[in-house]
Formats: structure tokens, C-alpha cells, sequence
């Protein structure tokens, strides 16, 4: 019987840390590939959470169907995101500001989502939110489980796009010298912007996901911010595979820790890899060789 | 800005202060107990006012924040010089606000400061507006059980209590008396307020497949663990939370899975108490849906002040707040939860009844002799 | 009219509200030549290639290429109409490998074929970026770093071609290829802007030399009149005239 | 202290050492020996290890095997900062400047302080400012001593760096290329401003590619290939040696 | 020319200097006496306590450049060590303050010798992980910290009415902002202070010429910490209620960098500045939209536009302004680089190793012009 508890966290550790890869491999993209500390990105996937919750309110379909409308949506926040403030700040000091700059978008978010939405708890209702299918005496969610599928999907997506596309040689190459960069003939404000907005894409995906299964107020990016920059860090900063391995092995540990720690310990496993990282290995464990760099 | 209503001039109206969280963490009770108060007002005012004079509520949001509470009393005492104050929402927020309060003589009435902790800081301006405080609001339900012949009592309880004083004092009350009556404890487990996330918890229930789950739950923490322990399939025999069931967006939020679950409450609107008919009735055409246990809390609240106040024949800040509150240590209050009384630290002396969903509806069904329906056990599955 | 496929004429600029570097300065290069620009440091060398590609947009005066007057046009349209320009410093970037570097600089060429003889060409001129192919180009030695980066800007075949400082940290033997390649892209009809503080060995290969000072074409004329004259020699071209600069590498 | 007709004494001395990255053997057992009061030329083909070499002898990466000594006692594997203090000053090949501070202040920042007095000390009094000032004019950029680092040109970076090591007096002085984008008039400048430092006791160590500056100043030449010293020597004689040619100028 | 002009606007900067600190002073000193009525004096307190606050962050964000978004961390801890210093083992109040800041120091050193093992970014993240792991012990060790309950401090001055309660504390904080200010003081001016500079601008180059880089880091970090521990510790003692949510909060940590970064990271009076603009924007904001999330998006969007529009803060921004008016400053480059060419000339005829000593102007005139 604790055989089957074990196997049934196991599960869910599983089906959570596919959520946790998808949105810290946005974070990722911003943040090892543009030098974009994104605190904002939490936020952003709480506004996607949201905007599916009252989607779903308003028309009563399923909250999926508002992927189509937010992720293009999303994307075209990003690029503007992108060209209209952070390519305001100097490159110098890039890192450092961007923190603070998204860090007030952040607040923003928070605080028009409060004004709007009000600060009440909100939760999906779906007919099919109880339900479960069983899986070797494990219990796996419905609902979980097409956050996972959706995860995993765009996860891969993203990889895709970032290591054999012309575009991800582009902005990783727009980052690392712009004056050249331009010189080889990249519109490199362009490919940064959209950079971006693929960022901001995954964390529409990663919230509406979110929004399936669970209950969403608007401050409740500061609850997934900091194991989210964790297993960055672990990653190694830059590293899609990185994160993802990260999120997963994080996710399944947090999981399986909560039988013996309680729910409340258990976040610490986050912090304790991530110390343990700076330990060891400060580039991360997975990739980013020059990570420390920056 | 910084108006000084009120004070001194007697046909003026009676500004009262709150601060609620009407964001953040507890803001939906916080939202039902704004609703109370404006209820009560509203009823004041259509009646005459206090001594003559109107009524007027400033309401403002401290988001939970325990700085943000003492921030907002601090000005709604000092700078807007409000003549009387009324309680926030949520233990946490009690404690600060009433010191502050207190550093300021004035009568501090709340709805919601259940937890022992609140009548252990030796306030002397504080006061209770409920029938017991958290520890005591499953006694009738621990008396049931432990009156329930051997072979049909649950054997195996599991506990799952938000980290938040009323909400944990609730189960870790009853977890007391089941442990006393020999009921073993099979899972305990507490959670941050802004756990989102219930599955891991709800995975240990279900392994430990217990008799009993007792949850120490505002609102939506009970929701979502109740989701998580359907998505598991797991069926016990009896299974209490405490607040959300008797709030009005419950069942739509479980669906149709409602049937069997127990909690406890201070307050009905059937319960044939005086004023409560009126309350009702008012309340009802007022917002289209009868009160809840907050909206109750919040107009006894109401309702204990403008007894002192009607009593005393004052209410501005300085001494006459003194003879409040020493009224209000004397006397016993008719409300809409019953009549009330206080100790010395201002823990009220009644007990909480017992509701259920049975068919659809919440019913009392705890005490015997006030119940509405009999109580179901053990629980059909949902 | 124009033999000259660059022009730039009587530009003014200057960075951010600071002081104008350059005050009313004119170069023209025609095609199948190399202009090679001079002067002391902090003269403004560097400036007037960054104004040519458009990487920095002159307050007055207009960049003519190849007739057309591209004045104010951004790096890639500048590129787009034919002409290449490598940074001075180290521009390579860092935390990609060789390849990709390489590769980047045929970012604007479709046709694989090309780009695949060019990478051929390149890594048969300099051994390094074969043998390094794979690796991050931020590991490479600074020499080592300079050399992709040229062989990164030969991967297309402009028009006009902007050098600035192309040979320094670089050893004599790396020196003398690229200052031969240099030459190849003159006799393949190329226009040739070379900066370079080597200034005798620049001047060696080019037709005409300009020294910059202050912003202004102090003087200019046929390289070998410049490196004839001693007061010259002095000022701005250093050390003894000519005997030890060719000895220094035949 | 000027070395004139002292025994030669040994300043700073590698035995066997090696690193490698990799695949790469940047240095590969490198045995070399610095004479005091000399000036020394390191030169070679790119890439055959003299950055390396400085990195490894100034501590800023770990030599994979192999011994630093500098005037007799081991400096191996101590932290840069220490060996700096122990009297080593370096420049950057690619030169590094604190960009965001004026140029004045790039020059005071080296002044070596040592004792907690000095530190808590004020940093900016006249007689320290004369002395930067005094070396951002040996090296003919102290009109620029109030504008932002960032903000001069390259070759001027490269002189400002070279005017920070001279602030902090070491006795021993590694140039990476000191000469690379410096005007010409102005390299004959710092030619003179070392040979002054070295009539004044001081040591250098100078990897060039500009084999001008190289033949004019150095009493003594060591080649570099493929990570390890091929040949060494007065210049006159280095520049003649077959090995030489054929690895580094190239015929 | 140049030195005179120089020497006229250093000897009026001075004075100006001296003037509007005095007035300064004299404003907050007076303060108490003329806010209209105990809540604005409260609001007082708590704008004082950010002053000394982002103060305290700026040893290690205006000298090495490090943005630590954690340092709430040691604020919690400064005022839960002060409160559970007095529950636990009833010290008195002010001995039980101090020992916390110095306890919360020693505990710096450890976690400042791993986070300062990473740069950037990293550091931020770890910084801010600072804070939730605080948040989590705190929240979940109940029995030792109260945990959700939050945990009562207890009076220092019991017998005090809540308006010379906030009086006492505003005079305090007021005294502990002068000791952090004139440590920062000390720090920038020294050699020290020169040392940190050039780890924010280049780390490894500033080892490169002899500066321990990681003791300096280190030891200013601890500082930083030890000022921000007593600044929660003050804090704890004149709240009253402690609880983790709010002691933990990465809000708190943020606001600190907002006020530096608003008033100037590397002006002395930049964070206290910048904290009486926040400060008073904050509870502004709290009365007027005190009932909406809207104080949220104004503070968003005013560090928005600090980070957009004043990178470097209100100060050198003012600076700038003026300078515009001042033309000798765009002419520097210009006019000395003439002087280039003829020196070039002249010293390459009578180069006979000149030794390096000219006649220039005053050592403050360099100051002034040195902070740009
Ligand atoms: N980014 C910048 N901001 C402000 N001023 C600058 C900037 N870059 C260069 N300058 C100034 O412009 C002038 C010319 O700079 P430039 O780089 O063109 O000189 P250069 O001739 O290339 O010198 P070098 O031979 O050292 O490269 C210099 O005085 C320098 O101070
Ligand atoms: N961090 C590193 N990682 C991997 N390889 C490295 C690293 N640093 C240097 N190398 C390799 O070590 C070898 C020596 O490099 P080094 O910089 O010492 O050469 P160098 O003599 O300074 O050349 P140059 O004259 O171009 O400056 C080069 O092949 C370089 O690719
Ligand atoms: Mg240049
Ligand atoms: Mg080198």
C-alpha cells in the first residue's frame, strides 16, 4: 500500500515537473539566450491562466480553445515587450535592469489582474476536472494529463526552433554582439523581439495548462517564480535540455519528498539543489559553459 | 485625505472603520463579512440610525497583510477619526488590528478572530461576535461519534488543516477529541494558505484510505483538496470541513458531489432566534441570496456594538469607548446567532451547530433538538 | 560618373550629445583599390567605418555606394547593397562554435553551394578555423578569435570592404595572409577601406592613403608619397622609415 | 634600486608547466626562467600559448601540472589577487578597462594598498592623483582623464590599461601585446616608457607580434610554439634561428 | 580658465552641499512636531525605516553592483532575532536589537560565501531563493517561529500611547539612517570603496591588479546585512507583529532596490531619496486606491519608468540636466584632443624623459567631475 503511494507521487511528480519544464524553459529563452532576467514571466502565466478562466466564463467552452486566441496574443505582447522596453535599456546593464524592469511589469500584471478580476480565488469548473484514469493502480487526472501533453509538446517545439533554425543561430548571435550581428546582416531588434514573444508564448501554453487544475488568484506568480529561477539555475543557465531535465528531476523529487516532509518542506528541495549547485557546479549541471559569465 | 467626520458633533452621522481583506488570501470571507456589514448599516440606517444619527461604513482592503491592517486602523483611527471601529476578517489580521485598537482605547468588536491565540494576548477592548471560538466548533460532531456504537465508529481519521489558526484550530479541536475517544490519527497534514496544489496531500489520504477526513479549510483549499481526493477516487465515511461548505458558491464549484459533507457553522438562516427573521428577509431582497455564516458574523457584530452604543448613549473616541466596553463585559447581547456573552478576554460561551448537504440543501443536523435533518452516515461516494 | 563605389562626403558625427568626432571629413574609394585611413589614436578611424556601414548615422553630410546615396540606411541595408565591414577589437560571438560564427557571416547567402565553397576557402586560408570547427569561439586564443572574424566577413563577396585593424594580434605569417587577401579582393575589382595602426606595412599595399586627424583628412595622397615623406614618418607612421618595415616580413 | 652591475637574479621561473583544454595543450611543459631587472620578449605563432602562459603564471586559471616561482619562493596556484600583491603586475590582451569609471579613476583604482588603514584611507589625495596623472601623460591620454572609459577609442583603452598596471608599481610586468592598435608614434612612446621603468629596476615581460618593437627593446627573447619554448636568446640571434622562421615570421 | 571655473562651481557646490544637508536635516528632525496627526507620523516611521532600509542594500548594490532582490531576508531575520530574542531569553529590548543584527551578520558570512560565488543573474535568483527559503522556514518551523500565527513582540516602552511610540521610533530610526549614511559615506571614499567599484565594473581585472575581490565582496555583503538586520530589528520593535508572509517578502527586498535605483545607486543620498519618494508615493497610493490592487500597478509602472527613463537614478539624472547648461563639459574632448596633436609634436622634439608632475587643478575639482 505505501508501494502504491510512492508510485502514485511518482506520478504526479511526474505530470508536474513536465508543467514546471515548459514554463522554465521560457524562462530559459530569455534569460540565458537575451540576458533577460524575466521575474515577469510567473506573472504572465497567471494572466494566461486567467484570461482561459474568464474565457471559459464567459463562452462556457473549453478552456483549451483560448489557446488560439492567447498564444498569437502573447507573441505579439512579447515582440512589443520586447522593442518597446527592454530594448530601451543599455546593454551594459542589461541583466541588472531587466530584473527591475520586469519585476514592475510584474506588478503591474498583479495589480491590474486584482483590479480587474478582483483578488478572489478562481478555479475552472470543468465536467471533467474530477475525473481520473487509472494507470498500474496509479490514479492519473484527466486534466493533468493533458497538461502534460500540452507541455511536453511545445517543449519539444521550442527546442526545435531554438537549435536548428536560423532564427535561434540569430538571436543567440544578436545577443552575444549586436554591432556584428547587424553586420552579417541580421535585423536584430526584429529577431530579438521575437524572441521574446516566444517566451511569452510557452508562458500562455504553461498557464492555460495551469488553469485546467488549479486554483488561480493574482498574486500567486511570487508561488512559482522562485523554484521556476531555481531550476534554471541547476539547468544551467541557457540550456533548454537543461531545464527540462531539471524541472523533471525537481518535480518528481518535490513529490515524492512530500510523503515523508509535508507539502511545506518540500519546496525546499528547490532551494537546497540550487545551493548544492552553486556548490558544485555555478554553470549548472546540464549545460551553459560560459554561463557563469554573466 | 484627511476628513474629520464625526468626532464630537452629535446630528453628524457615525462613521464606522473596518479594514477587510478583500484581496489576497482570504478574500472571500473577507467579501461575505464586507457584505454583513453593509447589511447591518443599511438596517440601522432604514431603522433611524444609532442614537438618531445615520450610519456610514469606510471599508478599506489591507489584502491580508497584517502591515497593511495596522497601516489602514492607524488612519481610520488617527487621521480620518472615525468614531467606531469593527473587526477585520481571519485571526492573523485580528491580532495586530486589535492592538492597535487597544493602543487607542477604543471597543474592538470582530466576526472573526476565533483562534485561542486571539484571547491570549490580554486585550481588554476585545470581543468575540460569534457563538465559540474554533476549538469548540465540532463538539457536537465529536459528541455524535463518540456516542456511535463500537463497531460502527470510524476507526482511522486523517487531518488536513491550512497553516492558519482558525482554520487549524477547527480540525486540531476535533482531532483531540477523536484521539481521546481512541480514534487513531492516520494522516496529518497542514499547508501554506497559498497552496494550490492538493494532489501530493490528497495521494496520502487516499493511501492511508482513513474512515475520516477532516479538513481545517477556509474556502477554496477545501474545494481544491476535495477535487483532488475525487480525481483519486477516494471515498470515506464521513468527511467535515470547516466554512467553505455553508458558503452560497459551494456546490456549484463541487458540482453535484456535495451529498454527506459536514460542517460546522455559527449561524442559520432558519434558526428562530430574534431579529434573525428580519435579517434574513432584509438581507435576501437585498442581494438576492440568503446570508451566509460570514454575512451572519459580521451583522452580530453590527448588532453587539449598537447594543452597547444604544446602552452607553455614546459612541465617539476617548472615554466613552471605555464604557463601552465595560457595558458590553456586563450584559448579554440578542443576536442574530443567539443571545451572546462574553468572559474577561472576550471568548463568547455558546457551542456551534452541525450542518450537512442532504439532498442538495445544507441542513442542521447537529444539535438534536434544533436539527433540520438527520445526519447521514456514512457518507454516500462522490 | 561615380568610379568610386564608396563615398562619403564631408560627414559630421559624433556619439550621443558628446563632442562631433569627425568634422566635415571626405574619403572616396574607387573600385579596385584600397584606401588606407591613418592617424593617431582616438582620431576617429574607427568612427568613419562604423558611419560607412550605418552602424552610426552621421549628423551631416551623405555616404554615396556604388552612385547611390544610402545616407542614414541601417547595417543590413547597407549590406544588402554590397558592403562588409570588420569591427575593429573582437566581435566574434563568444558562446557560439567556429561553425556557427562562420556560418552566421553567409547569413544573407541562400545559395549552399556557394556558402559550402567559400567555407572550403576559408578554412583551406586559415587552418585554425578547421581544426576549431566545433568549438566555442570564445575559447580560441585572440589571435585565433581575429581570424574567424575575417574569415567570417569573407564568407560573402561584397562590393566594398571595410577593415579595421585586420592584422592586429595577429603573427607576421597570419599578418601576410591577410594583407594578400587583402590585395586578392583589390584585383577582384573590390573597394578596399583598410584602417590600420601597422601603418607602414598598410600603406605598402595600398593605392592611396589618407591620415585622419582630428576628425579631417589631415593629408592625403599615393601611398608611396606618404611613406616617403619623414616628417610624416615622425608623426604618425612611427619608428625609421621604410628599411626595418620590410625586413620585418618579405 | 637599479640592478646595474648586481648578479643577474631570477625573477620569475616555470618549471614543466602544462595546461590543456581539452584536446588542446595550450602550454605543454613549459620550463622557462625571467632574469631580473631585464626586459624579456614572449613571442609566437597564434594560438601557441602565451596568453595561457600569463594566465597560468598570474593565477587566473590553474595550471594543470607544473611550478610558478617568483624571486625564489612558489607561487603556484595562489589566487591572482596574491600574486599581484607579491609584486606581478599584467595587462590584458583583450584589453580590460572598468568602463564605467572615469579614466582618472581607472588609474587610482590600481594604486596597492595594503594594512586596513590604507584601505579605510581616503582614495583620492592630491599626491596619488599627481602620480596617475603623471602616467596617463607617459602614455599621452591625460586629456581624457575625465571621460567615461568606455567612451575612448580602442588604442586608447589599451594605453590607459597599460597606464593602470604602472600605477600599482609591480617589480615584475606583463604586457599582452601592449603595442596591439596603438599608433605607431605612440608605440615608440611606450618603448621609452619601459626602457625608463627597466633603468629604474623594474622587469618586464612582453608578448608582441609587432617584431619592430620586439628587436628594438628586448634584451632577451623567448619563441613560443605549440604551447612550449623553441628557442631563446638575444634578438639578434632568435630572429636568424630556422626554427624561428619557419614556425613564427613565415618564409 | 578651465581650473577657475572649476574651483568657482566646486566652492558653490560646496556650499550648496552644506546648505540643502542642513536643511535636511532640520526638516526631518522637526518632523514629528508639525505631522498633522499620529497616522502621518506613523507613515513617517515607516518611509525612515526604508530610508535605512535601501541605505543598507546599497553596500552591496551600489558598490559592487550585485542586485540582491533577498535582502528581506535579513530584514525577517533582524526582526524575528530581535523577537525571539526577547521571548525566548528575555533580554531587553535594545541588547536583544543588537545582538540580532550582529547574529544576523555571522549568519551572512556562510550564505554571502556561496551567493557571491555567481554573478548577475545568477545571484539575483539566488537572492531572491534567499528569501523564499526564509519565508518557508519561517512559515513552517511554527513552534520556534509562530509560524502563520506571526509571532507578538513585546513592547519596548509599554507604558507609551501609540503617538510618542511612533514619536521615540522616528527619532530612532532617524539616528540609525545617520550611522548607516556616514558608514557609506566612509566606505565610498575610501580606497576600500575604490576597490568595490572596480569589482562592479570588471571582477576578474580587478583581481587581476591585486584586490581580493572575494574578501572585498564578502565583507561588504556582511555589512550590508548587518545594517538591513538592524533596520528589521527597529522595525519588529516598533511593529509589534511579526509575521512571515510580510517579514519574507520579495515586495519588501524590491522596494529596497526600487529607492536606490530611484534616488541614485551611487549617490550617498540616493536610496534616502529615493525611499521619500517611494515611501510616501506607497501610502499615498494605499489611502487613495487603498481598496483596489491599484497601488500595485502604480508602483509598477513608476519603477517602470525609473528603469526606462533614469537608469541611474533622480540624482545624475539632475546632474545631466545641468551639465547641459554647462558647455565647458562637451568641449573637453574636443579642445584637449587639439592639445594632443601639438604635444605630440612638441614632446617628440624635446623628449628627454620629462618627468611625469603638471600643474592642474585642486583635488575636489577631479571629484566632481570624477562622479559623472
Ligand atoms: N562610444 C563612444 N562614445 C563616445 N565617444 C566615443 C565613442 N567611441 C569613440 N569615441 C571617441 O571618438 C573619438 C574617435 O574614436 P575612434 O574609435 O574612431 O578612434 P580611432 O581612430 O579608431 O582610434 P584607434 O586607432 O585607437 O581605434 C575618440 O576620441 C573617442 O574618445
Ligand atoms: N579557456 C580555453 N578553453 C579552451 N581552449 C583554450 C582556452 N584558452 C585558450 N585556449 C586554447 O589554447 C591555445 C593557446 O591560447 P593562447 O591564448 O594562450 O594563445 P596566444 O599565444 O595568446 O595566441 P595569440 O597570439 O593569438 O594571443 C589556443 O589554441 C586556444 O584555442
Ligand atoms: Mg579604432
Ligand atoms: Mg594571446
Amino acid at each position: 500500500m505505501d508501494g502504491s503511494l510512492l508510485f502514485q507521487s511518482l506520478v504526479l511528480g511526474i505530470l508536474l515537473g513536465g508543467l514546471y519544464a515548459l514554463l522554465a524553459a521560457g524562462l530559459t529563452l530569455y534569460f540565458g539566450i537575451m540576458r533577460v532576467v524575466m521575474i515577469a514571466h510567473s506573472a504572465f502565466l497567471i494572466l494566461a491562466a486567467y484570461l482561459a478562466w474568464w474565457f471559459h466564463r464567459e463562452t462556457g467552452i473549453d478552456p483549451l480553445l483560448s489557446l488560439f486566441v492567447t498564444v498569437p496574443l502573447f507573441f505579439a505582447v512579447g515582440v512589443l515587450m520586447q522593442r518597446l522596453l527592454v530594448a530601451r535599456l543599455r546593454p551594459v546593464t542589461l541583466t541588472m535592469m531587466s530584473v527591475l524592469l520586469t519585476f514592475a511589469i510584474a506588478l503591474t500584471i498583479e495589480g491590474l489582474l486584482g483590479f480587474v478580476f478582483s483578488g478572489t480565488q478562481r478555479r475552472i469548473q470543468l465536467g471533467y476536472s474530477g475525473e481520473s484514469i487509472e494507470v498500474f493502480g496509479a490514479h492519473v487526472a484527466v486534466v493533468k494529463l493533458i497538461t502534460f501533453g500540452l507541455a511536453a509538446a511545445s517543449l519539444a517545439a521550442l527546442y526545435v526552433i531554438m537549435k536548428y533554425t536560423k532564427f535561434g543561430q540569430s538571436l543567440r548571435a544578436t545577443i552575444q554582439h549586436k554591432e556584428a550581428a547587424q553586420l552579417v546582416g541580421i535585423k536584430t531588434d526584429r529577431v530579438a523581439g521575437y524572441g521574446f514573444g516566444l517566451g511569452l508564448a510557452t508562458a500562455a501554453i504553461g498557464g492555460t495548462a495551469l488553469s485546467l487544475d488549479a486554483t488561480i488568484y493574482p498574486s500567486l506568480h511570487w508561488h512559482w517564480i522562485g523554484p521556476l529561477m531555481a531550476i534554471i539555475v541547476v539547468g544551467g543557465l541557457g540550456s533548454i535540455p537543461g531545464a527540462a531535465i531539471a524541472a523533471m528531476v525537481l518535480g518528481i523529487g518535490q513529490s515524492l519528498l512530500q510523503i515523508p516532509m509535508g507539502t511545506t518542506w518540500a519546496q525546499t528541495i528547490f532551494y537546497v539543489a540550487l545551493f548544492a549547485t552553486l556548490m558544485l557546479r555555478p554553470q549548472g549541471f546540464f549545460g551553459g559553459r560560459l554561463a557563469q559569465r554573466f | 485625505g484627511g476628513s474629520d467626520s464625526g468626532s464630537g458633533d452629535d446630528d453628524g452621522p457615525i462613521t464606522i472603520g473596518v479594514s477587510l481583506p478583500l484581496t489576497g488570501d482570504f478574500a472571500e470571507p473577507g467579501k461575505g463579512v464586507q457584505r454583513g456589514y453593509e447589511a447591518w448599516a443599511a438596517d440601522v440606517n432604514d431603522a433611524g440610525g444609532l442614537l438618531g444619527r445615520k450610519v456610514e461604513l469606510k471599508i478599506l482592503d489591507d489584502q491580508s497583510n497584517a502591515d497593511r491592517v495596522v497601516a489602514d486602523y492607524e488612519s481610520l483611527i488617527a487621521q480620518d477619526e472615525v468614531d467606531l471601529v469593527f473587526g477585520p476578517f481571519s485571526t492573523r489580521l485580528v491580532v495586530p488590528s486589535a492592538r492597535v485598537a487597544d493602543e487607542y482605547g477604543m471597543l474592538f468588536v470582530e466576526p472573526a478572530g476565533a483562534a485561542p491565540e486571539v484571547f491570549e494576548q490580554g486585550f481588554g477592548n476585545l470581543f468575540y461576535a460569534a457563538p465559540a471560538v474554533a476549538n469548540d466548533h465540532y463538539n457536537y460532531l465529536a459528541e455524535w461519534i463518540e456516542a456511535l456504537p463500537a463497531d460502527q465508529r470510524p476507526k482511522t481519521a486523517a487531518y488536513a488543516a491550512m497553516d492558519d489558526p482558525f482554520a487549524m484550530g477547527t480540525a486540531y479541536g476535533l482531532k483531540e477529541k477523536m484521539e481521546a475517544a481512541g480514534i487513531e490519527t492516520v494522516v496529518d497534514e497542514k499547508y501554506p494558505p497559498n497552496t494550490t496544489d492538493f494532489s501530493s496531500i490528497a495521494a496520502k489520504i487516499e493511501a492511508s484510505n482513513a474512515d475520516m477526513i477532516v479538513g481545517g479549510t477556509q474556502y477554496q483549499d477545501a474545494v481544491n483538496l476535495i477535487v483532488a481526493l475525487q480525481q483519486l477516487d477516494y471515498q470515506p465515511k464521513l468527511a467535515a470541513f470547516s466554512t467553505a461548505p455553508t458558503n452560497p458558491e459551494f456546490p456549484e464549484a463541487i458540482g453535484d458531489k456535495t451529498e454527506g459533507i459536514l460542517s460546522p457553522t455559527g449561524y442559520t438562516e432558519q434558526a428562530d432566534v430574534p431579529t434573525n427573521k428580519e435579517f434574513v428577509e432584509s438581507y435576501t431582497e437585498r442581494n438576492g441570496n440568503p446570508p451566509g455564516e460570514d454575512e451572519a458574523n459580521a451583522y452580530t457584530t453590527g448588532q453587539v456594538v449598537a447594543a452597547a452604543v444604544e446602552a452607553v448613549g455614546c459612541a465617539e473616541q476617548g472615554e466613552c469607548q471605555q464604557k463601552l466596553i465595560d457595558w458590553l463585559h456586563e450584559n448579554e447581547v440578542d443576536t442574530v446567532v443567539g443571545p451572546l456573552s462574553w468572559d474577561a478576554d472576550g471568548r463568547p460561551q455558546g457551542a456551534h451547530m452541525i450542518q450537512q448537504w442532504v439532498g442538495g440543501e445544507i441542513k442542521i443536523v447537529l444539535p438534536e433538538d434544533v436539527k433540520e435533518a438527520d445526519i447521514i452516515y456514512p457518507k454516500p461516494a462522490w | 560618373m561615380s568610379e568610386y563605389l564608396l563615398e562619403l562626403n564631408d560627414i559630421e558625427a559624433g556619439y550621443g550629445r558628446a563632442a562631433l568626432v569627425l568634422r566635415g571629413l571626405t574619403v572616396k574609394v574607387p573600385a579596385g583599390s584600397v584606401v588606407c585611413l591613418v592617424g593617431p589614436n582616438g582620431a576617429g578611424k574607427s568612427t568613419v567605418l562604423k558611419v560607412a556601414s550605418g552602424l552610426l548615422t552621421p549628423r551631416s553630410g551623405s555616404i554615396v555606394v556604388d552612385g547611390v546615396d544610402v545616407t542614414g540606411q541601417g547595417p543590413q541595408a547597407m549590406l544588402a547593397s554590397g558592403l562588409a565591414h570588420v569591427l575593429q577589437g573582437h566581435s566574434v560571438f563568444r558562446e557560439m562554435t567556429v561553425e556557427e560564427n562562420v556560418m552566421l557571416g553567409a547569413f544573407t547567402v541562400r545559395d549552399k553551394a556557394k556558402v559550402a565553397e567559400r567555407v572550403a576557402f576559408v578554412q583551406s586560408l586559415f587552418p585554425i578555423v578547421g581544426e576549431r570547427w566545433k568549438q566555442l569561439a570564445g575559447l580560441l586564443s585572440g589571435g585565433q578569435q581575429k581570424q574567424v572574424e575575417f574569415a567570417r566577413s569573407l564568407m560573402v563577396s561584397p562590393k566594398v570592404v571595410l577593415l579595421d585593424e585586420p592584422s592586429m594580434g595577429l603573427d607576421p605569417k597570419t599578418t601576410a595572409t591577410v594583407f594578400d587577401q587583402v590585395v586578392r579582393m583589390r584585383d577582384a575589382g573590390i573597394a578596399v577601406l583598410l584602417v590600420e595602426q601597422n601603418a607602414r606595412r598598410a600603406l605598402e599595399t595600398a593605392d592611396v592613403g589618407c591620415v585622419l586627424d582630428l576628425g579631417r583628412v589631415h593629408i592625403s595622397g599615393p601611398a608611396p608619397e606618404l611613406l616617403a615623406d619623414p616628417q610624416l614618418g615622425a608623426l604618425y607612421l612611427g619608428g625609421r622609415p621604410s628599411e626595418p618595415a620590410s625586413t620585418k616580413n618579405r | 634600486m637599479t640592478l646595474t652591475d648586481a648578479p643577474p637574479r631570477e625573477s620569475l621561473a616555470t618549471v614543466s608547466l602544462s595546461k590543456s583544454f581539452g584536446g588542446v595543450k595550450a602550454v605543454d611543459d613549459a620550463t622557462v626562467t625571467f632574469v631580473d631587472g631585464k626586459v624579456n620578449a614572449l613571442i609566437g605563432p597564434n594560438g601557441s600559448g602565451k596568453t595561457t602562459f600569463f594566465n597560468c603564471v598570474t593565477g587566473m586559471i590553474k595550471p594543470d601540472s607544473g611550478s610558478v616561482s617568483y624571486r625564489g619562493n612558489d607561487v603556484t596556484g595562489r589566487s591572482p589577487h596574491r600574486i599581484a600583491r607579491a609584486g606581478i603586475g599584467r595587462s590584458f590582451q583583450l584589453c580590460r578597462i572598468f568602463p564605467r569609471m572615469t579614466v582618472l579613476e581607472n588609474v587610482l583604482v590600481a594604486h596597492r594598498t595594503d594594512g586596513l588603514r590604507s584601505l579605510l584611507k581616503g582614495a583620492r589625495n592630491d599626491d596619488e592623483i599627481e602620480r596617475a596623472r603623471g602616467y596617463l601623460r607617459r602614455v599621452g591620454i591625460d586629456h581624457l582623464e575625465r571621460s567615461e572609459a568606455a567612451d575612448i577609442s580602442y588604442g586608447q583603452q589599451k594605453l590607459l590599461e597599460l597606464a593602470g598596471v604602472l600605477m600599482a608599481e609591480p617589480d615584475l610586468i606583463m604586457l599582452d601585446e601592449p603595442a596591439g592598435g596603438v599608433n605607431p608614434a605612440l608605440i615608440g612612446r611606450i618603448g621609452t616608457l619601459i626602457r625608463e621603468l627597466n633603468a629604474e629596476g623594474r622587469t618586464f615581460v612582453v608578448v608582441e607580434h609587432n617584431m619592430e618593437m620586439v628587436m628594438s627593446l628586448s634584451d632577451h627573447v623567448i619563441v613560443f610554439d605549440r604551447g612550449r619554448p623553441i628557442a631563446e636568446g638575444p634578438p639578434s640571434e632568435v630572429q636568424t634561428d630556422p626554427r624561428v622562421l619557419e614556425a613564427y615570421l613565415g618564409v | 580658465m578651465l581650473n577657475a571655473s572649476d574651483r568657482l562651481s566646486v566652492s558653490k557646490a560646496f556650499v550648496a552641499k552644506v546648505v540643502v544637508f542642513a536643511a535636511c536635516a532640520a526638516a526631518l528632525l522637526t518632523f514629528p512636531s508639525w505631522a498633522a496627526n499620529p497616522y502621518i507620523l506613523s507613515a513617517g516611521v515607516v518611509v525612515l525605516s526604508y530610508a535605512v532600509l535601501s541605505t543598507s542594500w546599497n553596500f552591496v548594490g551600489g558598490f559592487t553592483g550585485y542586485i540582491s532582490l533577498g535582502h528581506a531576508a535579513f530584514f525577517g531575520l533582524g526582526a524575528y532575532g530581535t523577537a525571539l530574542l526577547i521571548t525566548k531569553l528575555d533580554l531587553s529590548s535594545f541588547v536583544a536589537w543588537f545582538l540580532a543584527g550582529v547574529g544576523v551578520a555571522l549568519f551572512a558570512i556562510p550564505v554571502g560565501w556561496a551567493a557571491l560565488r555567481v554573478r548577475g543573474a545568477s545571484f539575483v535568483i539566488v537572492s531572491i531563493a534567499l528569501v523564499l527559503i526564509m519565508l518557508l522556514v519561517f512559515q513552517s518551523w511554527s513552534d520556534f517561529t509562530g509560524g502563520s500565527n506571526g509571532l507578538v513582540v513585546p513592547r519596548p516602552f509599554p507604558d507609551m500611547l501609540r503617538p510618542e511610540h511612533h514619536e521615540t521610533f522616528f527619532y530612532l530610526f532617524a539616528a540609525l539612517l545617520a550611522v548607516t549614511l556616514l558608514c557609506w559615506w566612509l566606505i565610498d571614499r575610501s580606497r576600500f570603496g575604490m576597490g568595490l567599484k572596480a569589482i562592479r565594473e570588471d571582477e576578474d581585472k580587478a583581481e587581476a591588479l591585486g584586490i581580493p575581490t572575494y574578501s572585498y565582496k564578502l565583507v561588504v555583503y556582511v555589512v550590508s546585512a548587518f545594517f538591513t538586520a538592524l533596520g528589521g530589528g527597529m522595525y519588529a520593535l516598533w511593529f509589534g507583529d511579526l509575521d512571515p508572509v510580510f517579514q519574507f517578502s520579495i515586495l519588501i527586498g524590491s522596494y529596497m532596490v526600487l529607492m536606490a535605483l530611484l534616488g541614485g545607486v551611487r549617490q550617498l543620498y540616493g536610496p534616502l531619496l529615493g525611499a521619500l519618494i517611494v515611501g510616501t508615493a506607497l501610502e499615498y497610493f494605499k489611502l487613495e486606491f487603498g481598496d483596489t490592487q491599484f497601488h500595485l500597478v502604480a508602483t509598477g509602472l513608476l519603477l517602470g519608468i525609473v528603469v526606462l527613463f533614469m537608469p541611474d537614478g533622480i540624482i545624475p539624472a539632475g546632474m545631466k540636466l545641468v551639465d547641459r547648461f554647462t558647455p565647458e563639459r562637451s568641449s573637453i574632448r574636443e579642445m584637449t584632443a587639439a592639445e594632443l596633436l601639438e604635444r605630440d609634436q612638441s614632446e617628440s622634439s624635446e623628449r628627454a624623459g620629462r618627468h611625469a608632475s603638471t600643474p592642474s587643478d585642486p583635488e575636489p575639482s577631479t571629484t566632481e567631475k570624477a562622479k559623472r
